[in-house]
């Protein structure tokens, strides 16, 4: 098990991260509004806390490579190119969404990204996935997120297992958030993710910074040697801010309060002034992306 | 009488109590089932306070989740385990199938199995196409493995208890609607029809309005069963076209005698369920009451249950497709 | 003319060596699938040595070997699995249920996913009841699947590529004493009918003998047409009952228009599988044809499918059951 | 991980041990010779090279216990208390058969025995029936075989969650020959066994002797730990003598040699005087159940 190296980072944000992270941070909040004002349906998780961790990986991951994600992953499709608007269409339930209003939260693509609401099936299905990229030959890579109460899955450790013996190309991003639903870790996982994962011949990174330019350095590496075929298990150590999906949160008031002084969005570290221009213009583009996407007419199926 | 029930989903919470209370060698395995939160849908609520060692939660593991509960089950215990969503089942095809096989005679005689499954089913809450499905009829026919729905029109503790006394492992598909909505008890909502339990325990329940007449017979599960009586009452009031309802808790093995005893002479019968088309519990029920039956079946329409909630009202079934059914069953 | 067709499994196999030299980027997955052993029965001998990096011996790992197999095919792959027994796709229902709600269409429009599944399956070599089983009809109107029987009125290859054709994954069923029985190329064994291909392909295999009248259709897939051939045979010489044999390597979803077109007015017809009772793809056909039609199901019989030779013969469906039920169905 | 100590112990069998392995032995050389004689249906998987590991455990195994086994049972059967007989019955189809004829060689029954085909698929029931001895509180175990190969299904993983989580009394008995069906370890399992248990926090014994009385007392203070609530893997080294199953065995001819030097029957230690007269007496009553099993008429189904 790796921890990560802090030294050679860079002292600030990059710019273009603060701004995906502010525009994820922005969506997520104006969903659970939506939710309360009525006027999102169904089911949806959102990444509060977590924004960091796509974007993060956002630049280390090409266009041809797949990426496979989990029930909470409007960060996810956001940082690996999907579109604001059409991520918006498609929980809205409107013309233009990703998933042409089928899929809903849980099940968005995005040219060769795609998720699932399926805790760990997905596995698998990246392992495969990985397999193509091998056997293509042009340096691609599967990398699939999964949360860390999904390690409860066989089928984790199936992947895991092929993963290993065919040395493929993939890339396993663990948001260890410390729960599932309500279900603490200690409570679901013996023993450990890192463990577990060199237990079967995985490289295991653990991450536990929150800013991107920092844990970037340290990434980066693993990466390439996933697409030189070393598969990888990443884990951030990270924090959930939000409820589980819509208001069902039951940790106590002291964790809530351990859990949002350790969100990214609150700590904004002193000296850098974009941060709040950045934020409001995420927010607004949000809110003009909210209100166009509103306006459309209700998704048609064939 | 007007029926004033209680929430479906509160009785079955009273129903589990009630279980675990009688039954001190009960377990319940789920995920997230602990206080304060008691499941997903908050049917296990309570529980866990009052049983802490007998309700486990457990790890995302549907697949454990089955497989210890037959464990437990195969010592003698009796077992439930709710999984979150029923569409998750398909991660524990293999274990059901064991429990199912070892109380059917794998080992040369039936093995007791007192194992029930719950499977929050069904959509109509734009949770889409992972966490809508209704997959009754896939289970239909796996030697020794019966299928259950919860139903407004059967106490849930009388399904419960039906189940383990079969000595066989079931499947209770449970319509996440129907939670909120109120049980038959004393009588079905409306005010229309008054109905009776017929047959062995947990019998069909037979609903009629007092006509004289019947045009036809509808028969389902216990999920659709609100939306068979919504569209059988306006089917009355407005087309004065006559139901009979007859509702089953246990949709399999189908209780072929009682409900061809229910079933008046010359008149046309619909099957309805929620499933998607294919290989459907009416095309069993329609070949098990016979070749000379004119049968028409219900049921969703399309391949896909998509999550936006105007895209998932046009696949699922309604009361509008009832009613269209009956109308077609009718009209030759 | 009598047949003399190579065993069927050496034609499958000759099938698999053909799709991997026409489609270079195909893959096959399975359990001791590599040279010198090619698998528990054969079918994959010859293969790794001449495709090495596209044949992959897999840990014993269901879930992941389909849906591995899934991934490439999203990719763009076409990609077969080996399941050892098809009686372990229970574990693999999961990754079925995605691929195939995929392909229908899960991500808001269908998505092609060229992916076989191949399914050693049946009973009659006393495997015992965990590698006997026939469970095609469990799978029957999941959404984006399709069901497919090895059939040696059929080409392998025709198979093979009709189901890729459809863009959506299928399951394979493969009789596993068809494997060691001859194809019915040029035509089927005994001389007695003769047989055409019908429909759209791989298309049904229409079965007649010269009798200018027909008694009784028997509809089977591949899996049991040894079986009804003999069947109908026999009923032929010692009962002077003529059959049309119906043979489908697609069982699912059912041709309705190509049959239909093929059962002459007033004629009963008897469908036949190896399947337990209860939910069969017989009920679905029986449905399918409508009720006008005679119908009467043909299967095994029982819960469990013993070891013993003698008593596995007791359940499993045979040449003596499809006989009787065809006299049935012609005697009213 | 902890490696057998081998110090303390004996120098010789006990007689007892001997005798059920040597019952073992015979009666799994005698199906092979049924089979080849055409007597014998279906399928079968013999032990040959393994008895000694469910003789190791027998003594510490009690009636009350739940054994689940696997494909390769039929010793497992004999040392947790099956009928010789019964065993027979059940292969070759006759009257008085351990599972009525129904289950078969993978499928057998004697009292709180079982044995099932599908590999991998007992971890999660066999947690299960530890939770029963868990809450009777009586100091029983649920004890579950399974083979190397069986390390590819996501079960196992699930189940040892479980067990580590809840404290089950659970004890893995694993027999690592080495190879599963015609894949050696190296193709099937990356990392390796013990690592993976140790990463779900489930204890982990290695043991590479083939004796019973040298294995036993290593073993004994892990099964008294699994009773109270310490679940176990005790990973066996050992060696597949015969073929997979009948006559399928792809191993070049090295590798055969080197596992039949391996072989505890052929390489019994000097001075042990019983050796033959043991194996002969063995072999004459196998011989004598045999004769008497093929007397008796087909199992009757009800
Ligand atoms: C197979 C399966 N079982 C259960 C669920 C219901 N479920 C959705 S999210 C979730 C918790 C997931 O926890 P974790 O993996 O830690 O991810 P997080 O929600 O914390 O991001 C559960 C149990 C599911 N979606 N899939
Ligand atoms: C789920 C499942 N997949 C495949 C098989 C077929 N099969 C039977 S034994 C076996 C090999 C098992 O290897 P291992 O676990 O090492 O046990 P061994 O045979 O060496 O004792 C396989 C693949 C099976 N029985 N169950
Ligand atoms: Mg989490
Ligand atoms: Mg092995």
């Amino acid at each position: 098990m790796t921890n990560a190296a802090t030294t050679r980072a860079p002292k600030r944000h990059d710019l273009g991260d603060l701004r995906l992270m502010m525009r994820i941070r922005h969506l997520e909040l104006r969903l659970h509004e939506l939710y309360a004002d009525g006027l999102l349906g169904g089911t949806t998780h959102t990444c509060l806390g977590q924004e960091y961790v796509p974007v993060t990986l956002a630049p280390l991951i090409r266009r041809d490579d797949d990426v496979f994600s989990n029930h909470r992953g409007h960060g996810h499709f956001l940082a690996h190119g999907g579109d604001l608007r059409s991520l918006l269409a498609e929980i809205l339930g409107r013309e233009g969404g990703a998933s042409g209003g089928v899929g809903g939260s849980q099940h968005l693509r995005a040219g060769r990204f795609r998720s699932l609401g399926v805790q760990g099936q997905s596995l698998p299905v990246a392992a495969g996935a990985a397999l193509h990229h091998q056997h293509a030959g042009a340096g691609g890579l599967a990398c699939v997120y999964v949360g860390d109460g999904t390690w409860g899955e066989g089928a984790v450790y199936e992947a895991l297992n092929l993963a290993a013996l065919w040395s493929l190309p993939l890339l396993v991003v663990v948001e260890n958030n410390g729960i599932a639903q309500t279900t603490p870790s200690a409570a679901h996982t013996a023993g450990s993710i890192g463990r577990r994962a060199e237990a079967f011949g995985v490289r295991h990174v653990r991450l536990d910074d929150m800013r991107p330019h920092v844990l970037r350095p340290v990434v980066t590496p693993v990466v390439a040697g996933v697409r030189s075929g070393t598969p990888a298990v990443l884990e951030f150590r990270t924090v959930r801010v939000g409820p589980h999906s819509k208001g069902d949160d039951t940790r106590g008031e002291a964790e809530l309060q351990r859990v949002r002084a350790a969100d990214w969005f609150r700590s904004g570290p002193a000296g850098e002034r974009e941060w709040d221009e950045v934020s409001d213009a995420e927010a607004e583009r949000v809110g003009r992306a909210i209100a166009e996407v509103l306006a459309r007419p209700e998704a048609r199926w064939s | 009488m007007t029926g004033r029930g209680e929430r479906l989903g509160e009785e079955l919470r009273a129903a589990l109590h009630e279980l675990f209370t009688e039954d001190p060698e009960a377990f319940l395995l789920g995920q997230d089932v602990l206080d304060p939160y008691g499941g997903a849908f908050k049917i296990t609520r309570g529980l866990s306070s009052r049983f802490p060692d007998r309700v486990r939660s457990t790890p995302i593991s549907e697949a454990a989740m089955v497989g210890a509960a037959s464990g437990l089950a195969l010592a003698g215990h009796t077992a439930v385990v709710e999984l979150m969503f029923s569409d998750f089942v398909t991660l524990a095809v293999d274990q059901i199938l064991y429990a199912a096989s070892t109380a059917a005679g794998t080992y040369g005689a039936p093995w007791p199995v007192r194992l029930v499954v719950r499977c929050p089913s069904g959509g109509r809450r734009g949770y889409g196409p992972s966490h809508s499905q209704s997959l009754q009829k896939h289970f239909i026919g796996m030697p020794g493995l019966t299928v259950y729905e919860l139903s407004p029109a059967h106490r849930s503790a009388s399904v419960l208890s039906s189940m383990l006394a079969e000595g066989r492992p079931g499947l209770l598909f449970e319509d996440k609607v129907s939670y909120t909505e109120p049980t038959w008890t004393p009588g079905p909502p409306g005010g229309l029809f008054t109905g009776e339990l017929v047959g062995p325990e947990p019998g069909v329940a037979v609903l009629d309005v007092d006509a004289g007449v019947v045009n036809c017979v509808v028969i389902c599960g216990g999920s659709t069963a609100n939306r068979v009586l919504e569209a059988a009452s306006r089917l009355l009031l407005t087309q004065d076209v006559v139901c009979r309802i007859l509702v089953l808790a246990r949709t399999h093995p189908f209780d072929q005698k009682t409900v061809n005893g229910l079933l008046p002479p010359g008149v046309p019968v619909v099957v309805v369920e929620e499933s998607l088309p294919g290989g459907t519990w009416g095309a069993e029920v329609a070949y098990r009451l016979g070749a000379g039956r004119r049968v028409v079946l219900a049921h969703s329409e399309g391949e896909v249950i998509p999550a936006a909630a105007h895209l998932e009202r046009a696949v699922l079934l309604n009361v509008d497709r009832v009613m269209e059914r009956v109308r077609h069953a009718v009209s030759e």
